[in-house]
């Protein structure tokens, strides 16, 4: 096969398959070969180091997974579900109070799932202090999913709705 | 419009509570939080933290038992935001505020506001802070109480000429000093007239930035003043006990570097005069909760009242250490309406002890502030060491607040024991990925004339420093 | 062959040494060798560790002046190696050793060793020791001093048919203790002859294995007994105090959980007279340095002398907080020929002091040792607590010695109020990576009988456990 | 294959995996060479890198760092020199004591550089409490290397001498 390749002018891919393998049975990072007109340039960095770049943040590679550690933990029970950040845009909140679906508990809700809004539609009040702050869409598209429930205690930063734009 | 009363149920757990509270919110961050966190879970009380996007995944915010995100990391988006604060106490269920320090922990108005939405502010009354808050009332109250006052101004300084006037009257040096201030913000002295001009207007200058008041006022400049304050508290029974005095006289551009309790080489008369004087004040303003009554003192053992921290300070475990008290439980208590739990007789202070702030910040650049993610830490233990930190390997500091991670104290039967004490603790203290103030605070630790007590506020920058 | 002295001048600074050592081994491991290092620091003196392989690395190494790998990881091979603790003692130039708990802390032969060599062995002398580190000539040195014993065996239990005679007359249930025991290891209970002919056996096998020793002899058994401790200390000029008791009922299989001071609702009186017998002992003993006098006390608080530890012990911290002493530097200021720092009258005992053992086991799998690595570490800290511990986040815990991975105490005014704060420590207390016994802690101390003071040295493994 | 695969104006894989296998054995990071128009480069991981996975052990990936990071640090001053370790056979110190190379001070020396050792050859004393231990060398070869000086405290397991077998 391999003179066969060679002939068709193209890569011997399980050459190339055993000198990776070669460089990861011996933690080698780098191979560059050239000759003539032919040129292999190899490179791989150990797992650790590759999962320490991808976690990167400030911290020094060799502790970078530390500092990351402890964030999510602690994190969980006090941070908006990640998810709902995740996928798409959101309407999130402006402060911090109680979340209200609709004006009074006898009205119908400002919105519901399907509805369209636009960035001056209100979509729900939010009482802080006895005030009730009427919140703007503040972009355009359909309510996808009410992330709250009427009544909720909400923080400032908390996904209330997901919107398709 | 229509009934609150529709959506007032949830609250209703605030409204009806017992003689004790049974949710507090903490409006603070970092040591101090956790610090209130400790003592309200030693009363049984459940903790509400706020934190802002910059204090997201701290540690001590999952040892609340609640924890509302009120901002982005800007202090004045968040920590400072009054009407977000309120509104996670109503939500949550907090019956009771504690301030901590800085932030809005003399903030009057915010003591105002809690009370009007009938939550208990842990601290004094608004209207005794505001009294003793301002430089400027406070004074006056001193001279009505007969505690002595440095010479200066009795109001704010108005105009130059005004000013100048005054000026020659007290004899320069003059330190001048915003009414608001706090922590050496718009703080100047002068030493002749062209100085006080300009002084004038870089204080005002600064404190309109700082604290949005640019009311200033001039005072005489004691040289060289050793930085003596008292620790005290105040029930709603008209109870008022001293906890005795803390030195903090090593300090670095008014920003204190070591507390200690005792004052070294303080005769027992001035101690006992000092405190008096600090309780004479807190009874005449009707102060409620603790306070701190800061003085300086000169050579000859005069003292003059300089200020009231109408709040806790970063300082009072040494005072805790050797009076064998816990303050942040003695607040939340007289707070919720309970007779202080002791009589004067009862605080002994007992050994010595000494307190160093751990601060990110890099001594060899001008103490610049040092951000970044903690890489390694070896806290020190073993007796007489106490430590109050909400840091820990991997915690990432944020660069929006203040660079204190940390607070090391020891309490040992002498002062020289304390400091031996404390340079054992020190030497083991490891921390990595950030630059800290330790190395300083070895310095000063082995300066002769700290050991020998025989330093004043200036001598830090002057001397240590200078070498 | 040649003489000696050609070789002897590295060893030259060991010989000619003041009053005070400069310099002290520590052959020992973990948090004691860290306490140990501690002590020395704050005294000015230099330390020189002694490792095994087994502990190679370990932070707590790099805080000494010197450190000797001294063997592979077994501690039969290492720790125990008289030989080569002695040489690292003569090649680093220490003048005295500190043995810590454990190993080889109780080994007259290795204290006689020292004093051979012209080391200072940091404990009693070796004859004190040889005598009241064995149980048998303890409790004739115990009757001698008017001591209550409990009543058994004069000496050891040379046959089966003088056992069973014997135990006819003192009556079942009879305790079978090793001579040379310590921890429980070679200990039975047998409630009729043919327990106490199977329990000989086994207990002298088991002494013979942990101990190469396997006297072993018996004693009446008295029935759910608290464990009070009474911590003396003597100096070499014939002074010798106590420093109050200490109350271990705590316990599981004879290891301590949890160790406090003063013991719960002991009568005062009971209290002074317990304390007062244990200097007895001391004084008719000749012993000098550090030691600890363990009784049982029954329902009616009549108390039995049960053995002497000669030696630090593990517990030492909470005597320190209540009496406001460092019994480590104590050790060795008594040990370097210094008179006692204190007369009886200045050791009072205020408030009170908790400990619980930290120990890397899993108490759902029996208790079954934990070793492995800290992936993440909590540490409480704040008012009243203190941590004695060697370990840090990434600390790999060997396999090869006790499970001990550190101490939390707590000191604070009242029983209640330490309690309090131990749970509240507790609950902050972060570790993972490894099963610790932490859970079991938080179990006891929310236990109300525990809280009621009303427990006896089975009550965990008969009632809280069995629950 | 080598000749084959030059013909073919390909790589020796066979070559390459001997100078990784070299560049590993010596913890060699990086080889360049360069001969007309042929040129290799080789690099292979931080030696820190390799370390960690060497010593690796039952950490999590993401703590493997953090047990190890102490450990060089803490031991540096109380560790035998790991060089050492690392090329060749050594006679290490069965016990700690005083290290002598010569029966007394006026004597010649047991051994030296170039002696050839068998592994009853006595090649120094070490002194611990007044006794000198005769320590035999344990192995054949011939001593290339005496890494401690005469006089010297050693701990348990130092290295004492290299030797080539």
């Amino acid at each position: 096969m391999a003179d066969k390749t060679q002939e068709a002018g193209s890569f011997d891919l399980e050459r190339v398959r055993e000198l990776i393998e070669m460089m990861e049975a011996h933690g080698v990072t780098e191979v560059n070969l050239r000759k003539a007109d032919e040129r292999w340039v190899l490179r791989r960095g150990p797992a650790e180091v590759i999962n320490m770049m991808a976690s990167g943040g400030y911290a020094p590679p060799n502790y970078a997974t530390a500092p990351q550690a402890p964030a999510p933990q602690a994190a969980a029970p006090i941070t908006p579900a990640v998810p709902a950040v995740a996928d798409g845009p959101v309407i999130k909140s402006p402060t911090v109070g109680t979340f209200y679906l609709s004006p009074t508990p006898t009205e119908p809700p400002f919105v519901k799932v399907g509805s369209a809004v636009k960035p001056d539609t209100v979509v729900c009040l939010i009482e802080a202090m006895k005030v009730f702050n009427q919140i703007p869409a503040e972009i355009s598209g359909t309510i996808t999913e009410i992330l709250v429930n009427n009544g909720d205690a909400v923080e400032y930063g908390q996904p209330l709705f997901r919107v398709k734009t | 419009m229509f009934s609150i009363a529709d959506y007032r149920t949830r609250t209703a757990k605030r409204r009806n509570y017992k003689p004790m509270f049974q949710r507090i919110l903490i409006a603070n961050r970092g040591e101090i939080a956790l610090r209130i966190i400790r003592a309200c879970k030693e009363l049984g009380i459940e903790t509400v933290a706020v934190f802002s996007e910059g204090d997201r995944g701290a540690h001590y915010l999952s040892l609340a038992d609640d924890a509302f995100c009120i901002g982005p990391a800007a202090a004045s988006e968040s920590y400072l935001q009054i009407k977000r604060i309120i509104s996670a106490c109503e939500v949550s269920g907090a019956q009771a505020i504690h301030p901590g320090y800085g932030f809005l922990s003399e903030n009057a108005h915010f003591a105002e506001v809690c009370k009007e939405c009938k939550i208990t502010f842990i601290g004094p009354s608004h209207e005794a802070m505001a009294r003793l808050g301002d430089k400027v009332t406070a004074r006056s109250a001193a001279m009505e109480a007969k505690v002595p006052t440095v010479p200066g101004t009795e109001g704010l300084v108005t105009d130059d000429k005004a000013a100048l006037k005054t000026a020659k009257q007290i004899g320069y040096p003059i330190l001048i000093k915003a009414t608001a201030g706090g922590g050496g913000k718009g703080m100047r002295v002068a030493r002749d007239e062209s100085e006080l001009v300009s002084g004038l207007k870089q204080a005002a200058q600064e404190a309109e930035k700082a604290f949005k008041n640019a009311g200033v006022y001039m005072e005489k400049y004691v040289e060289n003043p050793r930085h003596v304050e008292v620790q005290f508290i105040a029930d709603t029974h008209g109870n008022v006990v001293h906890l005795w005095e803390r030195d903090c006289s090593m300090q670095r551009k008014h920003q204190k570097l070591i507390e200690e309790s005792p004052s070294p080489n303080l005769p027992k008369k001035v101690r006992e005069e000092i405190c008096a004087a600090a309780v004479r004040l807190a009874k005449a303003a009707n102060y409620t909760n603790a306070g701190t009554c800061e003085f300086i003192v000169d050579k000859e053992n005069n003292f003059y009242f300089i200020e009231v921290n109408a709040r806790i300070q970063v300082e009072h475990p040494v005072t805790e250490l050797v009076t064998d008290t816990d303050l942040i439980q003695a607040q939340i208590r007289v707070a919720a309406g309970e007779e202080l739990p002791w009589k004067q007789k009862d605080i002994e202070c007992r050994g010595h002890a000494i307190e160093i702030r751990i601060n990110a910040e890099d001594p060899d650049n001008d103490f610049r502030g040092c951000p970044g993610t903690i890489t390694k830490l070896r806290l020190p233990g073993g007796p007489g060491v106490r430590i109050d930190s909400h840091v820990y390997e991997g915690y990432r500091i944020p660069p929006y607040y203040d660079s204190m991670i940390g607070k090391l104290i020891v309490h040992r039967p002498t002062r020289q024991a304390a400091i031996t004490t404390m340079l054992r603790a020190l030497d083991e203290f490891v921390i990595e990925g950030v630059k800290t103030t330790i190395p300083l605070a070895k310095l000063m630790l082995r300066d002769a004339n700290f050991v020998a007590g025989n330093v004043h506020t200036k001598y830090v920058e002057q001397t240590l420093l200078a070498k």
